[in-house]
């Protein structure tokens, strides 16, 4: 059973892996056909002609695209993603110190639309057609449809500037605070793990707005999922059975329906948390968040290639384990998925 | 009298799962794929005007048969000779612009689901007309839109569709019209051959009867030849010359229709007949019924009979070797003890 | 104690942080000058002095000590020689030494980009020119006589690194110790760097054994990166920042009248925003074409739109003779569409104005209201946005034939801008391609003129050529503004335009 | 059995369907009854109604389905107006039910053996290693091999067969008083069918069960059950001992339905069909659904009180025609 | 569908009717805009800058005193348009490629697969801004980047279905028929994928227009002055600490309510189309 397990993993890595190769290659023509030139901006503002030339040289930008990818490929062999031109940093060093604030943003959110999208659908599924349902499915749907930039700014208007119940939009602390020994990378947990309660406050308040903004986008395919999902199963053959059988709505609900409805759930879960990794540029942005996405924004409209073709990879590899691990969940759910 | 179709030995295995992939090969993964034995070293014939009936239980491999025979699946091994013309060896994706493709027509199982529900039941029956209706091909122009519309007609009057239906939709009609509109389809091209697999099962018996009626009329209207597949031994007996009795991809006992039916020799077509209903209240039990699992058609032993782990009459013979019809008589079985019908617990 | 703790502390929100502890590496950006210049010490220093408003502001006509306690200029003119504080330590300990200022010297006139440009500005181009006398005395050697070698001294590029430090990271490969001093600072300035996360926030920390001025009053400065000037603009109006560094003008006028804000701007030296003409891209070669140009675009509406009037207006006549200075032009759509008649244009043509996208804030509104208005001489344009890294490439490749743009010089001299903007070496900034031998003539001389009279004469004849030939056409003077709590005091306008925590306070 | 009161009593069961299309009055005016101890087999063609007549008695209608008038009684209760958690105590413990499809009617992802226990855990207080016991004693009573290791297989590891035999042991996991089997052997191979309608012969005998199967093979019903209804369309129009409905049908559909279906020794020539379709329950019906198909209609045949009323001859014979044969 | 069936269809889902009434709605808006708008769309009026709304200025005005509610309608057509074309291209070739994938199966199907896995493996909104920055912001090339991210699902969806039609006893009469592959695919089967594909491109033209904003806002969508809702919400954002909340407000709700009306629009077609989904 276990080796099993493990050859699966294993096999599942290893077959993203051409995947990931051409994730590699792609990003890495596309960057180059980027219109910008490193170079020039590497050299300065005042830099001349052939002060670029140099610097061109120095960065091996004159080589010729095969080799230039072949250097890349050695440096990636090594674990070298490249240094960014924006931030100055080697890009793994950015990507380590911003991945955290990018992955706790969204599972955050993530947490967020889970804990109201699935009652949502149950609720849906147990009424269907009722008004309640078509208020449940108005408003997640209206939340899919709000753009999560004009949303976050909106929240802003109203809870900082307006209400002043929310702490400035300024990224992941209160100014006031440092932040906690470095663990998990994840203020909230850090700052829990080392006993500080002020920095926790600060870092889970400084958290709810932007991930209310990404959770709410996220609310609708959870809750439609959910809905949809138990609707289907809730007029199954084998709930009918288990009705016929007497056993309570609790345990009709739970272990019959709602279990099986898991693995749809599941699967979104995992789609909507890859899609929420990519939209996290926006809200990032709006909210100052220092994170992946917009490290990565900035890093493409500089045409800085290192931090975009890392960010890119790492987010591939982020897929890859997520996948997995949602395929191993719902193999644990449902047994004939992990055959 | 040269038969009008003729299998010989045809075999039909299907691999199982995933071939291999380069990496696992390159890590010497070197396991052979496993192979399920759909259907084994088949060999019959049927003559023109005849009509045999191909019973057995779900999975055996009757519809795999049935496609080995349309050609919409390749043989594995065997040949197929169709008016004494090898079609076995043209592939598949080709046949369909085979010449003897139009002698060769089926009615499916589920009448909804072989109904196109985007196409009127006009168009569902002048499909193949459109396509095959100018013999010989190539050479031959397709038939006038004018001439398509006269033998759908024709066609439907032929399986007493109302005309019409013919602009309707599938969903639109009742089981019972949705398996003439097949029916029609069938028999537009004017085949030779019919195979009809398992025509009336979704249907009720109230329908049931008429189609029965409508099939055996048309057969004897247009001199056709019936390959029919059920799993209802009383229609076979009813519209059937012979009848063959398949178990995980074997014939095991075929023969004329009164013979197999008055005195089953395999034991699994005893069973078969005991499981039928006398529609008496008072007839007594004397029933065989099959024990434990049928054994699995993937990668069995070639040297096992097929029914030996529900067999009531095993015996050690039928594990060392596995019985195969006898080839001169009319009646034939594949069993080592057909005859030893005392034995039954 | 988070109270106290406050008082101490300086909260500052800027767009966009450094990326480059040191200011002589490859692609260091803007911030970074700040950086360097509050964690460095140089030489020298410029005076300040205060302006009508009551604000304070560098003063480029007077420097000042700061590592070097006095200098002078040798009798033939032909060098100077600095005596150096005795008492100077870096942030390790180490004292600082003649040598140290060799060495940074050195390095910035070697590494080559940005830092050995700059010090060819002021004509310090050669190690050789940096001769340590004795540990606390350094001489350099002019090379030709350049009234800007001694204020090219206190410029941020001039930062004295602790060599002994910075000499344990060099590699054989890295003989300046690059890689290590991006990430480390070697300085003895008035702060020392305690926290550096790039790209969202560097925490400065007081470095008590500062001697080269007066204690800096703050213990501690924060400086987050907010990139929304919206959330900037809330933080300020709230009092949850104290400072808010480099405002967009949208955001000024919004804080104006607020009560608990104070606002400064300062009009940017020797800066202007400008449309730009490439007069090798006909049919901008014409004159007269530039000149309809010039008296079609909507000034008024551009200043007041896009800056919403905070800077200095650069058109409709000069009411003095500073730089950078008024234009004649004014919108003038009869003589505009006259003009174009007379260059035989009459029915207009097509062409693509450019911007820099990551100064759309004024950019977008003046290509919007340029658009609008040349299109009522038939010219019809195409709006391209250009992102960051893009635009430098644009530039450098001078194939944009009509551009919004902005320009500063460090170093407040008209003949300076006009060396790097109208000169027929053809620099970057010279993105009109603008050549003009009698121009170029009258920017070298200037350069170099030490008699007040003749060098004034050169200026206005530089000038008078740049209006009438109008390559570029200069719209207005740009502000730089700062936004913070009444409380704070001790803000100081600079050249590099950033913030000098050193003379900031909180009462 | 006439005298004393039957175990389970359906008694002018009337079920609407509300659908996108309307209205469809898909089950008018039913009666039926089952003794206990006895088997009573309910016969007609798809969509007649013999589902929805159970899932009705068994409360476990589709939301769009509503009881419009009628009582369903088993033994001292009224199943349709019995308080929910009432009707939950009876479903699974006295009243079971074996359905159609084995393998859908099955959690997917519970092992078969815990299914059992669900229904062991809320009708017993038995603990826990208790129940496990029970489910495999009640997987070893349904005759599975190895039941102590078939406990742990999931249904798709199953055949179609075993799965009804699972069903079957859940539904008779308290050893119930009724058996509702609906179709318990359409889409099994006819070898399977006869096992498995023997298995639930053999323990409705051994529990003295009663036992009421649906059915649309008539062949099936006349092999396994001592009475049978005939249903047409939403209405029984005959009920009587298996015997007697195949000896003298009295209902013009009854033997329509038996000349229809192939027998053994019956030709093609004696097999007849019956005339139309099905009436499209949707438009309004006559008293007698029957009737637009019937050849032996007469015109007091669309006068309404057409009830089901037992035969002068037999009292156990039930026709509802105003014109038998 | 029976008439009667699509009323009761659309009473128990008074969503749809909505839906349907903000399409109109909208594609009026689209067609008509720039012929109905009060105000120029594009014409400055610097000395009415920033009005908040009023009877003149509906939605107010921006910073350069064009009138929101002009360029809010005419807006309608850049967006639309953008969507649709990209919805369209991305439908196209993801239906053919899906179609090919789920008919052929095998290497084909594995290859396509491959493919559509190696989209889906980078960051979508990324890639689309990645596209665009090398490609240049345009109007096409926003369309094209939208198109690429959004194929997969055409892809997927496609193949899905052609896969268990492939099997249908339908596809094998056909073949009896005399019908060859692509005839087949194409002929047969495809007609019956296109309810759940036009459901799909519903619920995509919403995604669609959301991505296209999303990368206006970020400097990356089509140039000024073109009105496009998303560039006028990243405009307006700098104003609504200020107080100035209209100019991002009205395009930001004229987006929200277009994807919306898409998205309700996808969710009746599905109802209506599969009655399954919903009981
Ligand atoms: N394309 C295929 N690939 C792999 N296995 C197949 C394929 N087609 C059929 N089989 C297997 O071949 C065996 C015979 O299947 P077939 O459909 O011929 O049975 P059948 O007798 O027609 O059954 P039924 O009565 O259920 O229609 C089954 O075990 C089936 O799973
Ligand atoms: N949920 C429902 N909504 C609408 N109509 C329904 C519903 N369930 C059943 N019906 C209708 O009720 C009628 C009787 O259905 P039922 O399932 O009881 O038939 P049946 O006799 O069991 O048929 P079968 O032999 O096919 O199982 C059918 O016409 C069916 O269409
Ligand atoms: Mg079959
Ligand atoms: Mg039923």
């Amino acid at each position: 059973m276990n080796t099993r397990i493990f050859s699966t993993i294993g096999s599942r890595l290893l077959g993203a892996l051409p995947s990931l190769a051409a994730v590699i290659v792609v990003t890495f023509v596309i960057m180059r056909l980027l219109p910008g030139d490193p170079a020039a901006f590497f050299a300065g503002p005042a830099a001349s002609a052939e002060a670029v030339e140099q610097i061109r040289e120095q960065l091996g930008l004159n080589r010729s695209l095969p080799v230039q990818f072949w250097d890349y490929l050695g440096d990636l062999a090594q674990g070298d993603f490249g240094q960014s031109f924006t931030t100055g940093q080697p890009v793994a060093a950015d990507l380590v110190s911003r991945l955290p604030a990018s992955l706790e943003l969204t599972i955050v959110a993530l947490l967020i639309a889970v804990v109201l999208g699935l009652p949502l659908g149950v609720l849906s599924a147990t009424r269907p057609n009722s008004w309640v349902d078509q208020v449940t499915r108005l408003v997640t749907t209206t939340g899919t449809c709000l753009p999560t930039f004009f949303t976050g700014l909106v929240l802003i208007y109203v809870f900082y500037y307006l209400l002043g119940w929310s702490p400035a939009p300024l990224g992941r602390l209160d100014l006031m605070y440092s932040p906690p020994p470095e663990v998990t990378g994840f203020y909230t947990i850090d700052a829990v793990l080392a006993g500080d309660w002020e920095v926790f406050r600060s870092a889970l308040a400084q958290l709810i707005l932007p991930a209310v903004t990404l959770g709410f986008f996220a609310l609708a395919p959870l809750a439609r999922m959910t809905r949809a999902g138990l609707l289907g199963v809730l007029s199954s053959d084998y709930v009918r059975t288990a009705r016929a059988c007497g056993l309570s709505s609790r345990v009709v609900l739970t272990r019959y329906a709602l279990k099986n409805t898991l693995v749809p759930i599941l699967n979104t879960m995992g789609m909507v948390f890859s899609y929420l990794l990519g939209i996290n540029v926006l809200v990032e942005k709006v909210f100052a968040w220092p994170g992946v996405g917009s490290y990565a924004l900035e890093a493409l409209v500089a045409s800085d290639y290192a931090p975009v073709q890392g960010f890119v990879l790492a987010i591939a590899v982020l897929y890859v384990l997520l996948n997995l691990s949602v395929d191993i969940a719902c193999g644990l759910v449902d047994r004939r998925l992990a055959r | 009298m040269t038969p009008l179709l003729s299998l010989d030995a045809v075999h039909k295995r299907f691999p199982l799962g995933e071939k291999p992939g380069l990496l696992a090969r390159a890590f010497g993964a070197n396991k052979p794929q496993s192979m399920l034995h759909a259907v084994e070293n088949v060999s019959f014939d049927l003559h023109p005007g005849e009509s045999i009936g191909l019973v057995g239980e779900s999975g055996c491999g009757k519809s795999t048969l049935v496609r080995l025979v349309t050609r919409l699946l390749d043989t594995s091994e065997g040949r197929i000779l169709f008016n004494e013309r090898h079609i076995g060896d043209v592939p598949a994706h080709d046949f369909a612009r085979h010449a003897e493709r139009a002698r060769i027509q089926q009615v499916f199982q589920d009448p909804t689901d072989s109904l196109n529900p985007r196409f009127t039941a006009f168009d569902c029956i002048a499909d193949p007309l459109r396509r095959l209706g100018a013999t010989p091909l190539p050479e031959a122009k397709p038939m006038s839109a004018a001439a398509v519309k006269a033998r759908v007609e024709e066609a439907a009057d032929q399986v007493s569709l109302p005309r019409a239906l013919l602009a309707r939709y599938p969903h639109q009609l009742s089981g019972g019209q949705k398996l003439r509109v097949g029916i029609a389809r069938g028999i537009a091209l004017k085949p030779q051959l019919l195979i009809l697999d398992e025509p009336t099962s979704a249907l009720d018996v109230s329908v049931q009867a008429v189609i029965l009626h409508l099939l055996a009329e048309l057969r004897r209207e247009l001199g056709l030849s019936y390959l029919f597949v059920s799993h209802d031994l009383n229609v076979v007996r009813l519209l059937c010359d012979r009848v063959m009795v398949m178990y995980l991809g074997k014939i095991v006992e075929s023969g004329p229709v009164e013979a197999v039916f008055a005195a089953p020799k395999h034991p699994y077509t005893q069973a078969l007949m005991a499981a039928v209903s006398k529609f008496d209240p008072d007839s007594g039990e004397t029933r065989i019924r099959l024990t434990d699992d049928p054994q699995s058609p993937i990668d069995p032993d070639p040297h096992c009979c097929r029914f030996y782990s529900r067999c009531y009459k095993k015996q050690r013979a039928c594990e060392q070797a596995m019985p195969e019809r006898d080839g001169k008589s009319v009646h034939q079985v594949a069993c080592f003890f057909p005859n030893r019908l005392d034995e039954a617990s | 104690a988070l109270a106290d703790a406050r008082k101490e502390t300086l909260l500052v929100v800027i767009e966009s942080g450094p990326n480059s502890l040191d200011i002589h590496g490859v692609g260091t950006n803007r911030p970074a000058y700040g950086t360097s210049w509050n964690v460095y010490d140089r030489l020298m220093t410029y005076g300040v002095k205060k302006l009508a408003n009551g604000t304070e502001m560098y003063d480029y006509k007077t420097l000042k000590p700061e590592l070097a306690t006095k200098w002078e200029i040798a009798k033939d003119g032909k060098s100077v020689t600095f005596h150096l504080r005795r008492d100077a330590k870096f942030h390790d300990g180490t004292p600082v030494t003649a040598a140290d200022v060799k060495w940074s010297f050195d390095r910035a006139v070697t590494v080559g980009g940005f830092p050995t440009f700059q010090m060819k500005a002021g004509s310090l181009e050669k190690p050789e020119q940096f001769v340590v006398v004795d540990p606390y005395t350094l001489r350099i050697d002019f090379l030709r006589a350049d009234k800007l070698t001694l204020p090219d001294l206190a410029v941020p590029v001039a930062a004295i690194y602790n060599s002994t430090l910075a000499k344990k990271h060099a590699t054989p490969d890295d003989p300046w110790a690059m890689a290590w001093l991006k990430n480390n600072e070697a300085g003895g300035g008035a702060y020392q760097v305690a926290s550096w996360r790039p790209g969202s926030e560097m925490v400065y920390t007081r470095f008590e054994g500062w001697k080269s001025g007066p204690k800096p009053k703050l213990k501690r400065v924060v400086v987050r990166e907010v990139p929304s000037s919206a959330s900037q603009q809330a933080l300020i109006e709230r009092g949850d920042v104290d400072v808010a560094f480099d405002l967009s003008p949208k955001t000024v006028v919004d804080l104006k009248g607020k009560p608990r804000v104070k606002l400064i701007g300062t009009p940017i030296e020797n800066a202007m925003w400008y449309v730009g003409m490439n007069v090798t891209k006909p049919p901008f070669n014409n004159v007269k074409v530039r000149q309809a140009v010039a008296y079609v675009l909507p000034y008024q509406k551009i200043f007041d739109a896009a800056v919403y009037g905070q800077g200095i207006p650069l058109y409709g006549g000069a009411k003095n003779t500073d730089w950078p200075r008024p234009t004649p032009y004014k919108t003038d759509l009869a003589k505009a569409k006259k003009l174009m008649a007379e260059a035989g244009f009459e029915k207009g043509f097509a062409t693509t104005l450019s911007f820099d996208q990551g100064l759309s804030f004024i950019g977008e509104p003046v290509a919007l209201l340029t658009q609008e208005a040349l299109a009522q001489i038939g010219i019809t344009t195409t709006i391209n946005k250009i992102p960051g890294a893009n635009w430098r490439a644009a530039l450098l490749k001078k194939d944009m034939p009509l551009m919004v743009n902005t320009f500063g010089g460090w170093l407040n001299y008209p003949e300076y801008f006009f060396y790097w903007t109208y000169h027929g070496q053809n620099a970057v900034f010279n993105s009109m391609s603008y050549q003009n031998p009698k121009l170029d003539k009258l920017v070298d001389a200037a350069r170099f003129e030490t008699n007040p009279a003749k060098y004034k004469k050169d200026v206005e004849g530089f000038i008078k050529l740049a209006y009438d030939e109008v390559p570029r056409v200069p719209l207005f003077q740009p502000l730089v503004s700062v936004a913070m709590q009444p409380n704070v005091v001790g803000y100081r306008y600079w050249f590099h335009r950033q913030l000098d925590l050193r003379s900031l306070a909180k009462r | 059995m006439n005298d004393e009161k039957p175990l389970f009593e359906v008694t002018d069961l009337s079920v609407k369907f509300h659908t996108r299309l309307g209205e469809v009055a898909v089950l008018d005016h039913i009666h039926l009854n089952v003794g206990a101890g006895e088997t009573v087999a309910v016969v007609g063609e798809s969509g007649s109604g013999k589902s929805v007549m159970a899932f009705a008695a068994l409360g476990i209608l589709d939301p769009a389905g509503k009881v419009t008038s009628g009582s369903v009684r088993f033994a001292d209760h009224d199943l349709l107006t019995l308080r929910k958690a009432a009707l939950d105590d009876l479903r699974g413990r006295e009243l079971a039910m074996i359905f159609q499809a084995p393998r859908t009617a099955l959690n997917p992802i519970l092992p078969v053996g815990r299914q059992i226990e669900d229904v062991l855990a809320r009708h017993s207080d038995l603990s826990r290693s208790d129940r496990r016991d029970a489910a495999v004693a009640q997987l070893a009573s349904v005759k599975i091999t190895d039941p102590a290791k078939r406990y742990h297989n999931f249904p798709y590891e199953l055949s179609g067969g075993m799965c009804q035999r699972v069903m079957i042991a859940i539904a008779l996991a308290c050893k119930p008083r009724l058996l509702i089997a609906d179709e318990p052997t359409t889409g099994l191979d006819v070898t399977t069918q006869v096992v498995i309608m023997d298995l639930i012969a053999e323990l409705a005998a051994a529990n003295g069960m009663a036992t009421l199967l649906i059915t649309h093979d008539l062949g099936l019903a006349s092999d396994y059950c001592a009475r049978i209804a005939v249903m047409h369309a939403g209405q029984i129009l005959e009920s009587a001992s298996a015997r007697t409905l195949f000896k003298s049908p009295r209902h013009p559909y009854t033997a329509r339905l038996f000349a229809a279906t192939p027998r053994p020794g019956a030709t093609l020539e004696s097999l007849t069909s019956i005339p139309g379709q099905l009436p499209d329950l949707r438009q309004p019906q006559p008293p007698c659904r029957f009737s637009t198909r019937c050849e032996r209609v007469q015109p007091g045949c669309t006068e309404p009180g057409l009830v089901l009323t037992p035969m002068p001859t037999d009292s156990a014979h039930l026709l509802a025609c105003r014109n038998p044969l | 569908m029976e008439r009667r069936e699509l009323v009761y269809l659309l009473k128990q889902n008074p969503l749809t009717p909505l839906a349907i009434i903000m399409f109109a709605v909208l594609v009026f808006a689209a067609l008509f805009g720039s012929v109905i708008s009060p105000h120029d769309p594009f014409a400055s009026n610097t000395a009415d800058a920033l009005q908040a709304p009023s009877l003149t200025y509906w939605f107010g005005t921006d910073q350069l005193g064009r009138d929101i509610f002009s360029r809010v309608l005419v807006g309608a057509q850049t967006d639309l348009g953008i969507a649709l074309a990209a919805v369209l291209l991305a439908a196209a070739v993801g239906t053919f490629l899906g179609a090919t994938a789920g008919f052929y199966g095998g290497r084909t199907d594995a290859t396509i697969g491959r493919f559509t896995d190696i989209v889906m493996a980078f960051p979508l909104f990324v890639l689309a801004m990645a596209i665009v920055a090398a490609l240049g912001n345009s109007v096409i090339n926003v369309v094209y980047a939208s198109a690429i991210i959004n194929m997969p699902f055409y892809v997927r969806v496609v193949r899905s279905e052609v896969a268990v039609l492939r099997g249908a006893g339908f596809v094998e009469a056909a073949r009896l028929s005399g019908n060859r592959n692509p005839r087949i695919l194409w002929l047969h089967i495809m007609p019956s994928v296109m309810p759940p594909l036009v459901v799909q491109m519903s619920l995509n033209m919403g995604w669609s227009m959301l991505n296209a904003a999303s990368l206006s806002f970020i400097g990356l969508g089509i140039r000024p002055p073109s009105p496009e809702w998303g560039i006028m919400v990243a405009d307006g954002a700098q104003y609504i600490i200020s107080g100035q909340w209209w100019v991002a407000f009205f395009p930001g709700l004229a987006l929200t309510l277009a994807v919306l009306c898409f998205n309700l629009l996808g969710d009746g077609l599905r109802d209506i189309i599969d009655p399954r989904q919903r009981k």
